[in-house]
């Protein structure tokens, strides 16, 4: 499959990068690709100027604080997160979902901020980072802004950042013992997501254990990522049990009307939608301190 | 009603060659591996010629439309492109493709590309020539097309209803074919049946073994000779030149084919003949070489697709001991919108009317019907696989109904073991196989104990184990002549291929066949036994690489298809192998002054069997008949070439059409599959825990090749069973157009296969081999069979080829719903 | 692929229904069109230019206002292409008085035609909401300038 | 439309070999290799990232030359499968491996696949069958169901092939 003509730079800088963004309407962001340049070469979307910032080391890093908390550049590949040891240790989740993304070779270019900045509906970091509570750290022509994922993902292939900008870095707050679940059913073995939860729970110190907090987020059931907010409204404060997990899932599925396509009915993803919910609650329960 | 005339007769006895052994049926590392595996294959892709155009296809968004006007002046206009070739030019350049079926269907006038109608989503509208394919690609985007939208049909029962809109005009309804085919008394049998089992529908998918390398091909059209040139990935070129050269007004003398490796066939480039015309054409009409490469949409939306079949009011006739007479079933096979291999699919199925079972009393009333899709080409399995996923059902589905056994159901139902060769109910001959023996050794292979018990200790895990068996056929070396039976006016019958084995110059041993491998392992196998026939190593064999007209020899059956080459393509090496020998013991005899009695070859010397010293290399005997000739007797000098040409002919008589009664393929590889899988009850995910697939194909020539052949085709039927389908919504849209929806299967997917064989020589071929490869599509009954297997109590029965989660999930919920099952059960 | 709304608006029917009848006013609100040109009462064209987060897609598209009851109901036929895919659309809009403005409910038929219709399948009807509210929502906006100037 | 766009100058690495060319931006990487460079055994299989049919080693790591631009190339060491075993006719030991085991059959897919096994083995010499499995996810083979390949990987893990015979 062959690209339209287009224009291609490599800038020196994020502020390089801004300026070429800036420079036309038609300039858009090449990270790692692995999705944009099949898009390119369907013809589905026409790009004028490829500002490739895949060799910005201001945007390819991992930090992480000694209170747990962490910070990604947008840059950073699937592969980079799945070896990073100090990641590991503070987010353990964004390596394992690096991990099993797509395969070796889309991990070796693929990136944290395009994945985020695609926003299709099954991308894998959009309701994670949502769960996690993460900040998407903003560069644009006025300087740096940042927004909360949950607002970063406003649609289908739509986010927060305007004309001009780029994603720079994700941050992500401490775990400090919360639990993450992360669950997926998938078209084979491993493709497609048709259905994925991600659920975040803080426990509270007393026996039995009861839950403190809950961040349940679904994907693939609409343009954005769901936040289940009557599902975390029933768990709060309630029992660590998987009697109270199934109810409270059950309430997930709430006003979602999922996109049917040729691999599940709207009607079937919703219903996975909570039996996701309900295995990545049980898990984010299992895995908190 | 027809009944069986005359008595059982079989093909004769064939001696086998003693001569195979030292190399046949060793597992020979292949020929082809050293530049397949350096890169240094060469594809179709990989070919270039001074001058060449690159071509890119307009294709039709629509999947059913008038075109009004084409207008190429702004794609014209740009610099680099050459040419373009739109449909309109093609209805003045090309006569319409001959057509195999029978009026009115046989009306049909099909094209190379659309001709003032386009009849599926992605037919070619204009093909665009440049310097570039992307320059092509380019210009394409210029081409105005203004398209009048026609209503579609994509439903391949409801097309043939009144109100369906008509996709050929010259045809005047959508009905492809029609015919029944009724052996034994099937009515007798239903009336004095214990229990009559009722099916409602069964549907087989429409999917394809979409090979790795796309179609493609670069031609010339040498202004200067008229000959045509085609460099492709073809797999069927004879087939093809039956097709391009009416259409397009060449003879075969101005027709060169040629390929070298191609990447994976599968049946699907058989009928890419379609495209060879319109490169042909575009050709002429720029001076130039002109280049294609299908892009992936491109192959799965418009290259070909396996065919699709709905089976309506199945009727089996079952008795209380459990002995099945046979069944009645109403099929309608979905061709899609044109007949490029069909109707032969309407015949093809009729070579395993019984399956691996004793049924006496067989009527499929089969009807084959055209729609807005893709058109259907052969599949791994062509037509057969269909029809054995439906008798496969069918046991399983009476088993769990009248509450027998699968196992001894089968068991007791197989043609057995002493009954061989046996002849079905149509006329055919099964010639070896030991299907008992097989189905032991796949449960074997999967620990059915084991297996039973994993089931029980599952129950109420939320994990359903089931366990499922599939028995099929692979039919090889077919007998063309069973077209009559569709159009008792083709002129073709029988089935042969032709190779040549000569001793060139200084003593090489080289040899030529008509076929077109696609990874079969031609050159290795045709080595083996050309070795062991010549007393040499197969490594003083050359077999030359691909298929090429003008270097090779052929016949009309030329090529790489329906899995015969074992049989065909080594018959016709063996022959050709053994005239050689004969010629050269008879120099060496001359040379050594001795009786041709006394000579032996061996280590690729002639030499005499009492005294190895006197000894002539190869090289010695070809210097002394092509160098050093006048030293020969003349008339010893008159009678030997060294280059041995041989056609191989099953002994195939022509089928009858009245009764459609006969020998249809000579050879009946068979397999058993048995599978444990499970099911997730929340999502209906579907985890294969063990694959057992046990094949027989007669004597292999290499045991490694044959093995790789089941695995492939044992990858081919699962990923079928669970993940690949072509999916059209209402308005002809093809909804698995990338390798993103459509999910070729991975390594994940795919389990570890166990093999098992056992071997049953054929008697009616030279080497007891068997022609395979296809393989049945053992795994599509297997899976289906497993899955019903975890299903509740009064769950549905699976009634598709193909079962996503989401189907599985439908059908685990419907044991509570307490609905129709989609079965019923009639007892006396 | 048909997809369905309802949004209530800040602006009276008859506002509503004078911008949406009318294929100028109505170019206006589709987002990020270019190239209009209006043929006659009923009929025009234009160039849109969704942009996502995979790029600017381009599609070409002739408009019709098939038929209009004043102040209720509107019926906008569109069809165009973008490369080699076509897209048909049939957008109704039926208004009614509620007293925060408008009630209006939409009923949109999409064909898309080509590879993107496969490439588009889990989002064309998220994207064609998107399309429908953002053309209501600018609609609005078109007639309360109306009243302000 | 008809332009090829802007032009840009590359400097990169094939197989040890320097090259300094000019490619346009919208050209993949894949056809930079296979049309530019005329190194055929890089292959094409799906156009959207699924098959693997065009992996190629970049500075060290697998990638996807149908998933990238030439012009992103730049200053990197491309490693194709041509870069495998001494001169015309000498086989590495995972090609050999392949070859004893009956790892290929059409051939498409086996220089991507081979390359797969290479750096696999690079990063972790004795992977489990499991391990092999998710490393080859992202090179599909519609020939050989993926048992052969396995086993080829597997042996030339094991550094020994298997005997010619059975």
């Amino acid at each position: 499959m062959l690209l339209a003509a287009t224009e291609y730079v490599r800038p020196a800088s994020l502020e390089e990068a801004l300026a070429a963004l800036g420079s036309r309407a038609g300039a858009r962001v090449l990270a790692g690709g692995q999705t944009l340049i099949n898009v390119l070469k369907h013809r589905a979307a026409s790009v004028e100027l490829l500002v490739d910032v895949s060799r910005l080391t201001e945007l390819r890093f991992i930090e992480v604080a000694p209170d747990g908390s962490a910070r990604i550049g947008a840059a950073t590949t699937y592969a980079e997160l799945e070896r990073s040891t100090q990641l590991r240790a503070a987010a353990p989740v964004i390596g394992e979902v690096a991990a099993g993304t797509v395969d070796r070779q889309v991990r070796a270019r693929g990136t944290i901020g395009g994945n985020a900045c695609f926003a299709d509906p099954a991308s894998n970091y959009p309701p994670l980072l949502v769960a996690l509570g993460a900040s998407m750290e903003i560069a644009g022509p006025d300087g740096g802004r940042s927004v909360p994922a949950g607002e970063f993902f406003l649609g289908l292939y739509r986010t927060a950042l305007g004309p001009g900008e780029l994603l720079r870095a994700i941050a992500l707050p401490p775990l400090d013992g919360a639990g993450v679940g992360y669950r997926s059913l998938q078209l084979a073995a491993d493709s497609w997501a048709l259905a994925r939860a991600v659920a975040w729970v803080r426990l509270g110190a007393a026996k039995p254990r009861t839950i403190e907090a809950a961040r349940v987020v679904l994907g693939c059931v609409a343009g954005a990522p769901v936040r289940a907010t009557a599902t975390e409204w029933l768990l709060a404060g309630g029992p660590a049990d998987a009697d109270a997990v199934s109810a409270a899932a059950a309430a997930a599925g709430e006003g979602l009307d999922p996109p049917s396509d040729v691999h599940a009915s709207g009607s079937y993803r919703r219903e996975m939608a909570i039996v996701m919910a309900k295995r990545a609650l049980l898990d984010a329960i299992g895995g908190a301190a | 009603m027809s009944t069986p005339t005359g008595e059982t007769t079989f093909y004769p006895e064939v001696e086998q060659s003693e001569r195979l052994g030292a190399w046949s049926g060793k597992s020979v590392p292949r020929k082809e591996d050293k530049r397949l595996l350096k890169g240094q294959g060469e594809f179709v892709d990989d070919l270039w010629m001074h001058r060449q155009g690159h071509v890119h296809f307009v294709r039709s968004p629509h999947a059913h439309a008038r075109i009004v006007s084409i207008d190429v002046s702004r794609a014209e206009a740009v610099p680099g492109v050459y040419a373009t070739l739109t449909g309109e030019e093609v209805g003045v350049l090309q006569q319409p493709f001959f057509q195999m079926a029978p009026e009115p269907a046989g009306l049909m006038r099909d094209y190379c590309m659309a001709v003032g109608k386009a009849r599926y989503m992605g037919e070619p509208v204009v093909a665009v020539l440049a310097e570039s394919a992307e320059l092509a690609r380019d210009a394409a985007e210029l081409v105005e097309v203004v398209y009048e939208p026609l209503a579609v049909i994509v439903d391949g029962i409801a097309t043939i209803e009144p109100d369906a809109p008509v996709l050929h005009d010259e045809i005047g309804s959508n009905v492809a074919w029609h015919g029944t085919y009724d052996y034994g008394d099937v009515d007798w049998a239903l009336e004095h049946a214990d229990h009559v089992v009722r099916i409602d529908r069964l549907h087989f998918h429409r999917f394809s073994s979409t090979p790795l390398e796309t179609t493609g091909a670069l031609v010339n059209w040498d202004p200067g000779t008229g000959v045509v040139e085609f460099r492709s990935n073809n797999q069927m070129p004879m087939f093809a030149a039956m097709f391009i050269g009416p259409a397009i007004g060449l003879g075969i003398d101005h027709m060169q084919f040629s390929s070298q490796d191609i990447g994976g066939g599968f049946g699907i480039k058989i009928t890419s003949y379609t495209y060879l015309t319109a490169l042909a054409l575009l050709s002429r009409k720029a001076g130039r070489p002109v280049k294609w490469s299908e892009s992936r949409w491109e192959h799965l939306a418009a290259s070909a697709h396996g065919n699709e079949r709905t089976f309506l009011d199945i009727e089996v006739p079952v008795m209380s001991d459990g002995t099945i007479l046979g069944f009645k079933v109403r099929a309608f096979d979905d061709a899609g919108a044109y007949l490029r291999y069909e109707p032969l699919g309407a015949v093809i199925w009729s070579q395993v009317v019984p399956g691996n079972y004793r049924f006496k009393h067989v009527r499929v009333d089969y009807t084959e019907t055209l729609t807005n899709k893709c058109p259907v080409g052969p599949n791994r399995g062509y037509s057969r696989l269909q029809h054995l996923w439906l008798i496969e059902r069918i046991v399983d589905i009476v088993a769990k109904e009248l509450g027998f056994d699968r196992v001894a159901l089968r068991k007791q139902n197989y043609v057995q073991p002493e009954e061989f060769p046996y002849e079905t109910p149509n006329g055919c001959v099964y010639d070896s196989g030991d299907y008992p023996a097989m189905l032991e050794r796949a449960l074997e292979l999967i620990d059915y104990e084991g297996a039973l018990e994993r089931q029980r200790s599952s129950a109420g895990t939320g994990r359903r184990i089931g366990i499922g068996i599939g028995s099929t056929l692979d039919s090889g070396t077919n007998n063309f002549g069973q077209s009559r039976i569709i159009n008792s006016a083709l002129p073709f019958s029988g089935n042969g291929e032709a190779a040549i084995v000569r001793l060139d110059l200084y003593g090489e041993v080289t040899v030529t066949i008509g076929t077109s491998p696609q990874g079969q392992g031609h050159e290795t196998t045709a080595a083996q036994v050309t070795a062991d026939i010549l007393g040499c190593s197969p490594d003083q064999v050359h077999v030359a690489a691909g298929y090429n007209k003008a270097a090779n020899t052929y016949v009309g059956f030329s090529g790489t298809y329906a899995s015969q080459f074992a049989v065909t393509g080594l018959g016709a090496v063996m022959g050709a192998a053994e005239r050689l020998r004969g010629e050269i013991i008879k120099v060496g005899a001359c040379m050594l002054g001795a009786d041709e009695s006394d000579i032996e070859l061996a280590d690729g010397f002639v030499r005499l069997a009492a005294n190895h010293e006197a000894a002539i290399p190869f090289i010695g005997i070809a210097a002394t008949v092509f160098a050093n000739v006048a030293e020969l007797p003349g008339e010893l000098a008159d009678s030997v070439t060294l280059n041995c040409r041989y056609v191989y002919r099953p002994p195939f008589t022509v089928p009858d059409h009245e009764t459609k009664r006969g020998k249809l393929t000579l050879t009946y590889a068979s397999q058993v599959h048995a599978a444990v899988i499970e099911l997730d009850e929340e999502t209906g995910q579907v985890t294969i825990l063990d694959y057992a697939a046990v094949d027989e194909c007669g004597r292999k020539v290499n045991p490694k090749i044959v093995e790789g052949q089941v695995h492939g085709a044992t990858g081919h039927g699962i990923g079928a069973a669970l993940y690949e389908t072509f999916e059209y919504d209402s308005d002809g849209q093809l909804l698995n157009s990338t390798f993103m929806d459509y999910h070729a299967a991975t390594s994940l997917d795919v389990p570890h296969i166990r093999t098992g064989e056992i071997e049953c020589p054929s008697p009616f071929t030279p080497n007891g081999a068997k022609g395979m490869g296809e393989g049945g599509g053992a795994p599509l009954s297997t899976i289906a069979s497993a899955i019903e297997d975890a299903l509740p109590e009064g769950a549905h029965i699976v009634y598709d080829s193909h079962n996503n989660a989401e189907r599985v999930h439908e059908l685990l919920r419907s044991a509570a719903a307490a609905g129709p099952r989609g079965v019923e059960v009639i007892s006396r | 692929m048909i997809v369905s709304g309802q949004k209530t608006l800040a602006a009276a029917p008859s506002e509503l229904w004078a911008v949406l009848s009318d294929p100028a006013r109505l170019a206006e609100t589709l987002p990020g069109v270019t190239d209009v040109s209006v043929r006659d009462a009923n009929h025009f064209s234009a160039v849109a230019h969704p942009v996502t987060a995979l790029g600017e897609t381009r599609v070409a598209l002739e408009f019709e206002i098939a038929d209009q009851r004043p102040d209720e109901h509107v019926r906008i036929v569109g069809s165009g292409n973008s490369g080699e895919n076509l897209v048909a659309l049939t957008i109704t809009l039926d208004l009614a008085p509620d007293d925060a403005g408008t009630a209006a409910s939409w009923r949109a038929e999409v064909l898309l035609r080509g590879v993107l219709r496969s490439l588009l399948q889990r989002g064309l009807g998220e994207l064609t909401r998107e399309q429908v509210d953002a053309v209501l929502g600018a609609g609005a906006a078109l007639s309360a300038a109306d009243r302000g100037g | 439309m008809a332009t090829e766009g802007a032009v840009h100058a590359v400097e990169l690495t094939v197989n040890g070999v320097p090259h300094s060319t000019t490619v346009p931006a919208r050209r993949l990487l894949v056809h930079f290799i296979r049309e530019t460079l005329g190194l055929r055994g890089t292959h094409i299989g799906c156009d959207t990232g699924n098959c693997g049919a065009c992996s190629v080693i970049c500075d060290g790591q697998l990638i996807k030359s149908c998933m990238m631009l030439a012009v992103q190339a730049d200053g990197c060491e491309i490693e194709t499968i041509e870069s495998l075993g001494e001169g015309v006719d000498g086989l590495d030991p995972i090609q050999e491996a392949f070859k004893e085991h009956h790892g290929l059959q059409c051939g498409y897919c086996t220089p991507g696949i081979v390359l797969n096994a290479k750096t696999l083995l690079a990063e972790n010499p004795h992977p489990s069958e499991a391990e092999i499995r998710r490393a080859l996810k992202g090179n599909i083979c519609r020939c050989t169901g993926y048992v052969n390949i396995i086993r080829s990987i597997e042996a030339a893990a094991a550094g020994a092939p298997g005997s010619v015979t059975r």
